[in-house]
């Protein structure tokens, strides 16, 4: 059941790489989110229930209901345009992101030993969805996309510290989410008052040596 | 202590002996030998004048010459090997104090602030700029060959034995260079025309045009001296060592008819060849240290 | 060494309240006292040691003098007083609202060059060295905006030079294992090399000397007077430290004088063709340095080849040189300071007829000029004459490869000597002699006896060690029983050294006989220049700076770098026709700007990354993850 | 007892501050907390150990923070500011927040702990650079708080990796990792993360593109604490995780990497100093080349570490100096190009020689410890037979020294007719910084 998850998990990954609607993203996330609570769940059988029964709820109230909700609520109110203007049209991107799959997974496979712990799987999936987040910041200008690339990048690095620290201490890793969950706040605290300021949705790029 | 005496008496007179010469040459009667011992007591008398914007310098440069020239003297045999002073290593202060000399008249020169003046001194000091290293190198060939160390025993007719063939041909060669540091010092035909009297040509003479009674006669005499010094220093290169002093009486008097000679076959260069020219004392000192480092070294 | 140094520091409190008179007095106590140190060391008794313990890497810095330190440090106890008090009365003149600052740096940097003497620690040598970098840059500067392009040049080539070092002295550390100076014992050729060129840099040596023509014609002059006369002396100090305790083999001793031999020609050509005043004093200091350079081969050539004659005279004309050199360079530099207050240029075509107007400075710029080019009376004639002695005592050497280099060195030495008197005549005729030729030159006038005290304390030391040499004969004695060098034929040399002097008295002599002779008998009038048919000589008609090296400039131009540019008429009625012709330093517009300006374009190609945009930045940090952990994975 | 100490004081002054209204009284908080700092930081000094339950690492860093604070806390009282109290507040309260995770990093043993505190201060650090709400500042702090949470994930991913590492029981407390068991690939891997994630906060090369946009935007206490002490902070992991790597044998990669990583920032800082206008920018720029040379001094080795804490020492006494002057020199001029601020010397004689005396110091001339720092550094290198890298770390250095005091004396020189004076707190705070500098370079401290 585990490994059908984060398969699921990989396909939104694909998933994401072709759309070019906001709209969509948003859904992804929130998908992303569900399937991450579905996989928290599974983990607490093995170990005391209290901590991670905490963190499952607080990964379903924020990653899938509270920020989705709030970056939907900004783009209505900032009457954003609606496409994703990425800078790499959609084919590039698909063929990037299974360039991706293949170097995680080759760097997952290099791995000599494998504890108990960690499964290959597991951990290619969440190094691709690092990358993956990481690429989406890359590849587009508009301010709200970056956003997005971040939390899918959160997402993965959230799915590697299930898989690795399953018997991580208990309050690192709650202060792990609390500290995500309290720097995308920031984040979309300083949107609002940037998008005040400035009128288009560009990240601005004036700070430069001319 | 004889030498001093003879340098006292005869470079006036040898001097006089050039324009007699030239004119015999030319079919002239020319003027008498003595005319010039008799200028240098009729200038001592005469009275000076200077330009108002001339400092002490010009005042009391000649003097500072002429008695620079007369102690450099001192240390150079004339008729005697004996000199009144030598020491290890006194030829680079006969070097220095004639070019003390010599700097002192070009700063005389400069100080009327004509034109002329700045021409000639800057073409006399062009000049030395390329005899004081060619004097230093003959010197230096000289001691490499006879190896030895004061003035008086480097120039006395012993250094130069006929019967050995390399030190003849660097004596030869070295008086030749002499011989034309001697034309250009004292400034003679082919280097500058003490005859001529159109400023813009001359040299030696435009650096004294300013200078009238005691110090043109001071001038004069120096300049004289400083010829007879070159003079007898070509003589002693030539003249074999075991020979009695008259000989080098006869050949001093040869030297000055052969510049007389000289004068009155060549015309003078032109101005920058001139200056080529005046590089010659310097390759030929330098071609003889060559040779004379390859018999070193044993090539021949 | 306590008593003297503390009164220095002292006298930086003065310095910071403006009281530049106090200032003068304290630094005159604390070199007394210093010089009294050094000579006990130089004279007496042994080395005299303290230790100083630092933190582990730099372990424990001892501080000690030995005899050539000795040396140059009576040498700067007595040059540095007189510059301070020749600055006294030259900052009197110019009222700058950097006067505080000034004196502060200027006594940091007396301090700094007493320090460099002391330290025998590889570390704390550097701080002292950079230091002193640091103060007399500030110095230069003197807070006016025309000064900054020529300091800054001034710092950056002490830091190379400063790099040069500290490649250097990390080399020997890591071959003797110790920072101490008695590291230098054998050292390896690479760090002896790379510490021979940092000192190059101070020094002023051909190839990295460009900075010296730079910064002095801007400094002050007491500074300039300061650094050209003894802040180059400790480059050279440091070059003679690694010298004496090192053996050179015989192709890197003539390597050594080729340099020397090129820097002196360098340096002479650009004298010939100078019309900055100062700017011509710089470059005879690379000359002169030179000069010391050639006398120090001739000392080694002759050690090499077991001639102990030439190595004692070359060793002693080299020394008396670098003491004789800070003397008249010195008096050069207060003399040329006092024309500047009076006429307010530098120029030389601007000027003439000073001698006139300003009759003590004229008469002790005289003294200076016969000085430096080494005529008879003059104590530059007494080392100089040492020097040839060496050279010449090379001919009875055993082998050709002993001659060759000195033989070398005596042509060079003669050649420049002669080029040198013709350049100084050259600007003693057109400064002080002939006619005004600019208003600011009829304007001049005579300066306060203040200014020209220190130039008269320093033309009458250089009258005494010239005529009587034997004075300075006897300093230089300890200097070369340290370098073991044979003392006979030292004896003998003192033995000449009278002979030379009773010489000079008898043409003293000979000329107060003429002098009394015309005094009686001439009757003296004066009238207008004489002018060949036409009516008055005006000024436009003597020969100016160029004109008067016209002729010789045909042998040395094809060694210059000349950048000229000239405006021909182009149609019969020109407005303009211009010929300029400029004489810039070959290695700094031919090497290090161009260099310069290849590296900031190679530079700033790098400088369009940074465009503003997140997401290219973030690309940046992505690649290099990728490239690390491709590295780390594949190749580690 | 005092680590409670530590942290309840600001938290009560926090809540204090929203009921006060006046802007004096505020800058009293921030001087008392800055002294209650720096008093715990000696008395943990004094008896080693038993206080705050420091390493010598942690204390050296708390020590340089209490101090650049104290004088940051000196140097407001001086500062006129003119924004409203609203702002003023906020941003008081966020700079004790600010110290408050910097505190917390130093003290902290647990990676996890020291990830948490580094993420608070970027956060706070953010807020504190958008305080002067310029449509520029605001720019800054967004790309600073974007660019450094993307770089501590990748932190926080290289955390996890090193649990990874772990194969039995996982901890993350430093000290009690047992080193035999860690796989060497994951280590790798888990450094590599480490090392890119921390290095963006440090400002190493390809990560610095925030450093010069935030500290030229920053007030001017702002930015000599985020350039002083910030950069510090986030060294401290990895010299942490360093220790690992050393102890697990593979000392040499870590060594190169910081070599690649120092070498790539000194040559941007050489590449910008000449480009920037800025002087401001200039100071980022240095800050980078500063921190490229502490990781020299690493990947060197050897001699070079005690160099290499002498440079952090020295630099960031200096560069808080030379923040600090550069605020005196937008207090006179507001204007921030250095090519229209001439004649400083006579405008406000004090900043100027100020100013010319920090920049004498920053590229390491002899009063300040960079000098020492820089001649071991050297000496390290060339043990290590690189002469090459000796090279270009030379040369690089002399343009960048050129590049600093050309603006340096550019701004200073010249006359101009305008005086203006500033209140004595705004000169006493970077003289008695620099003054500790020098004395610092003179009598070098013994340093672990």
């Amino acid at each position: 059941m585990m490994e059908f998850l984060v398969v699921v998990f990989g396909l939104s990954l694909l998933w994401a790489s072709v759309t070019n609607m906001l709209g969509t993203i948003i859904k992804i996330l929130v998908f992303q989110g569900v399937i991450l609570f579905a996989i928290t769940l599974l983990k607490t059988t093995q170990l005391n229930w209290i901590s991670f029964s905490f963190i499952a709820l607080e990964t379903l109230i924020f990653k899938a209901i509270l920020i989705p909700w709030f970056i939907d609520d900004t783009i209505k109110h900032n009457r954003i345009r609606r496409e994703v203007e990425a800078s790499v049209s959609n084919f590039f991107s698909l063929a990037l992101m299974s360039l991706i799959f293949v170097l995680s997974f080759a760097l997952s496979a290099s791995a000599p030993v494998w504890t108990a712990e960690v499964s290959p799987l597991e951990f290619g999936i969440a190094f691709a969805t690092i990358l993956k987040g990481i690429f989406i910041i890359i590849a587009n200008k508009k301010l709200i996309t970056h956003l997005m690339g971040y939390l899918i990048m959160e997402n993965g690095i959230f799915l590697l510290s299930l898989s690795a620290g399953s018997h991580l201490p208990y309050i690192v890793s709650l202060g792990v989410s609390l500290d995500l969950m309290l720097s995308v706040l920031i984040a979309v605290l300083f949107i609002k008052r940037i998008r005040s300021t400035f009128d288009d949705a560009e990240s601005p790029h004036s700070l430069k040596e001319e | 202590m004889i030498n001093a005496i003879f340098i006292i008496v005869f470079p006036l007179l040898f001097v006089g002996l050039i324009p007699k010469v030239k004119a015999i040459m030319v079919g002239r009667k020319g003027k008498p030998v003595l005319q010039n011992l008799r200028d240098f007591f009729k200038l001592l008398r005469k009275s000076e004048i200077y330009s108002d914007q001339a400092t002490p310098i010009s005042r009391y440069a000649p003097l500072l010459a002429l008695s620079a020239t007369f102690v450099a003297a001192l240390f150079i045999p004339f008729v005697s090997d004996k000199t009144l002073f030598s020491f290890h290593g006194d030829y680079i202060l006969i070097i220095y104090l004639l070019s003390l000399a010599k700097g002192v008249m070009a700063l005389a020169a400069m100080d009327s602030g004509s034109s002329f003046q700045g021409m000639g001194t800057s073409r006399e000091l062009s000049f030395t700029a390329f005899l004081e290293p060619a004097f230093f190198l003959i010197v230096a060939a000289i001691i490499f060959s006879s190896g030895a160390g004061s003035c008086s025993e480097i120039f006395a007719r012993q250094c130069f034995g006929y019967f050995d063939v390399w030190n003849s041909f660097a004596g030869l060669a070295l008086a030749i260079a002499l011989f034309i540091m001697l034309l250009v010092e004292s400034s003679r035909v082919p280097f500058d025309d003490p005859a001529t009297h159109l400023e813009l040509t001359m040299i030696h003479e435009v650096m004294i045009l300013d200078f009238s009674g005691f110090n043109l006669g001071i001038i004069h005499y120096t300049a004289a001296l400083k010829m007879f010094i070159y003079a007898s220093l070509v003589s002693h290169l030539i003249l074999p060592s075991t020979v009695a002093f008259w000989w080098y009486l006869v050949l001093m008097i040869a030297i000055y008819i052969s510049i007389a000679v000289l004068e009155s076959l060549m015309a003078r260069f032109r101005m920058n060849r001139n200056l080529e020219l005046v590089l010659l004392p310097l390759c030929i000192a330098l071609l003889t240290l060559a040779v004379l480092m390859a018999k070193f070294l044993g090539a021949w | 060494m306590s008593i003297g140094i503390i009164v220095l520091f002292i006298a930086l409190i003065p310095a910071l309240w403006k009281r530049s008179g106090y200032f003068v007095i304290l630094w005159l106590l604390g070199s007394a006292f210093l010089a009294y140190e050094y000579m006990e060391v130089m004279f007496s008794r042994a080395i005299q040691d303290y230790i100083l313990t630092m933190p582990m890497p730099i372990g424990d810095v001892s501080i000690a003098l030995n005899k050539l330190s000795a040396f140059f440090g009576v040498m700067f106890s007595l040059g540095l007083p007189l510059g301070m008090l020749y600055g006294h009365y030259y900052l009197k003149e110019h009222q700058s609202p950097a006067l505080r600052s000034h004196l502060f740096w200027l006594g940091i940097m007396g301090l700094s060059m007493h320090g460099v003497l002391w330290i025998r620690h590889s570390v704390v040598f550097l701080m002292v060295w950079e230091l002193m970098s640091l103060s007399s840059f500030f110095c230069i500067l003197f807070s006016k905006r025309e000064n900054m392009e020529a300091g800054l040049n001034y710092l950056i080539t002490m830091q190379i030079g400063a790099a040069f070092l500290l490649a250097g002295f990390g080399l020997v550390y890591l071959q003797s294992g110790t920072f101490d100076f008695s590291g230098f014992e054998q050292m390896k050729p690479l760090p002896m090399y790379l510490i021979l060129i940092g000192f190059a840099f101070k020094a002023g040596i051909f190839p990295v000397a460009s900075w010296l023509p730079q910064a002095h014609p801007v400094a002050p002059s007491h500074v300039s007077g300061i650094m050209s006369s003894m802040l180059i002396k400790t480059g050279f100090y440091g070059i003679l430290l690694v010298l004496s305790l090192n053996r050179l083999s015989l192709s890197e001793i003539a390597a050594l004088s080729f340099v020397f031999t090129i820097s002196a020609f360098w340096a002479v050509s650009h004298l010939l063709n100078e019309r900055n005043l100062k700017r011509a004093l710089a470059y005879s200091s690379v000359e002169n340095i030179a000069i010391t350079g050639m006398g120090i081969c001739a000392g080694l050539l002759g050690m090499h080849a077991h001639l102990p004659a030439m190595a004692v005279f070359g060793f002693t004309g080299a020394f008396l040189h670098i003491f004789f050199h800070s003397i008249f360079k010195a008096q050069l530099f207060y003399g040329s300071g006092n024309i500047l207050q009076a006429t307010g240029t530098l120029d030389i075509d601007e000027m003439g007829a000073l001698a006139k107007r300003m009759p003590y400075t004229a008469a002790m710029f005289l003294i200076g000029i016969f000085a430096i080019s080494a005529l008879p009376f003059s104590n530059g004639f007494f080392s100089e004459f040492t020097i040839y002695r060496s050279a010449i005592e090379a001919f009875d050497a055993a082998s050709v490869a002993h001659i060759l280099p000195s033989l070398m060195l005596l042509g060079a030495l003669a050649f420049i000597g002669a080029l040198a008197m013709i350049a100084f005549i050259r600007i003693y005729a057109l400064v002080f002699q002939g006619a005004p030729r600019s208003t600011k030159a009829e304007q001049a006038s005579e300066l306060k006896p203040g200014n020209r005290l220190s130039v008269l304390f320093l033309s009458l030391a250089i009258l005494i060690t010239g005529i009587v040499p034997g004075i300075a004969l006897r300093f230089v004695k300890p200097l070369l029983r340290w370098f073991d060098l044979d003392m006979q034929i030292f004896a003998g040399l003192q033995q000449q050294a009278l002979q030379i002097s009773s010489i000079y008295l008898i043409v003293i002599a000979l000329f107060a006989l003429f002098y009394v002779i015309r005094k009686l008998c001439v009757r003296e009038k004066t009238g207008a220049t004489w002018a060949c048919a036409y009516p008055r000589v005006s000024p436009k008609m003597q020969s100016s700076s160029i004109t008067y090296i016209q002729p010789l400039a045909y042998f040395l131009k094809p060694f210059m770098y000349k950048k000229s540019t000239h405006v021909m008429a182009e149609h019969p009625f020109p407005q303009k026709v211009e010929y300029l012709e400029d004489h810039p330093d070959a290695i700094w517009t031919l090497v290090v700007r161009p260099v310069s300006r290849i590296i900031s374009k190679f530079l700033l190609f790098f400088a369009r990354i940074h465009n503003g945009k997140t997401n290219s930045y973030i690309a940046w940090a992505l690649g290099f993850l990728v490239i690390l952990l491709v590295w780390v994975v594949g190749f580690r | 007892m005092s680590a409670i100490l530590l942290f309840a004081y600001p938290v009560l002054a926090i809540l204090f501050c929203l009921f006060i209204t006046s802007r004096r009284r505020m800058d009293l908080l921030i001087v008392l907390h800055a002294l209650l700092h720096s008093g715990l930081g000696i008395h943990a000094f004094v008896n080693r150990g038993s206080l705050l339950s420091m390493d010598d690492l942690g204390l050296f860093i708390y020590l340089i923070l209490s101090v650049l604070y104290s004088a940051i806390a000196f140097y407001r009282l001086g500062s006129q500011d003119s924004s409203a109290i609203k702002d003023y507040r906020i941003h008081t309260m966020f700079l004790m927040i600010f110290v408050m995770a910097m505190d917390g990093a130093t003290i902290a043993k647990d990676l996890g702990l020291i990830w948490i505190f580094v993420e608070a201060t970027t956060i706070s650090s953010a807020m504190l650079i958008s305080y002067s709400n310029r449509k520029s500042s605001l720019e800054a702090a967004w790309k600073y708080l974007f660019i450094c949470s993307v770089g501590i994930a990748l932190a926080f991913a290289g955390i996890l990796l090193l649990v990874i590492a772990q194969a039995g029981e996982a901890t993350l407390l430093i000290s009690r990792i047992d080193v035999s068991k860690l796989s060497p690939f994951w280590l790798k891997i888990s450094f590599v993360f480490i090392l890119i994630g921390f290095g963006t906060k440090i400002g190493l090369a390809p990560l610095h593109f925030w450093l010069p946009d935030a500290h030229s935007e920053a007030p001017a206490p702002i930015s000599a604490l985020l350039s002083g002490a910030l950069l510090n902070i986030a060294l401290i992991p990895i010299l942490r995780v360093d220790k690992l790597m050393q102890q697990s044998g593979m000392a040499a990669l870590a060594k190169e990497l910081y070599l690649l990583m120092g070498f790539i920032s000194v040559f941007i800082a050489a590449v910008f100093v000449l480009k920037t206008k800025d002087y401001k920018r200039l100071l980022a720029y240095s800050s980078v080349e500063n921190m490229g040379l502490i990781m020299i001094a690493f990947g060197a080795g050897g001699m070079a570490h005690y160099a290499a804490y002498l440079h952090i020492l020295g630099h960031s006494l200096i560069k808080a100096a030379f923040f600090l002057t550069a605020g005196n020199a937008l207090l006179i001029y507001q204007d921030k190009n250095h090519e229209n601020i001439r004649g400083m010397l006579s405008t406000n004689k004090t900043s100027a020689w100020l100013w010319l005396l920090s920049s004498v110091m920053i590229i390491g001339l002899p009063p300040s410890p960079l000098f020492t720092s820089k001649f071991l550094i050297a000496t390290a290198l060339l043990s290590n037979g690189s002469y090459l890298l000796f090279g270009l770390l030379m040369l690089l250095l002399a343009i960048i020294s050129w590049g600093i005091i050309r603006i340096g004396l550019s701004m200073c020189l010249g006359e101009s007719e305008r005086k203006k004076s500033l209140s004595m707190w705004v000169y006493l705070a970077p003289a008695g910084l620099l003054l500790i500098a020098a004395m610092i370079g003179i009598f070098l401290p013994i340093l672990d």
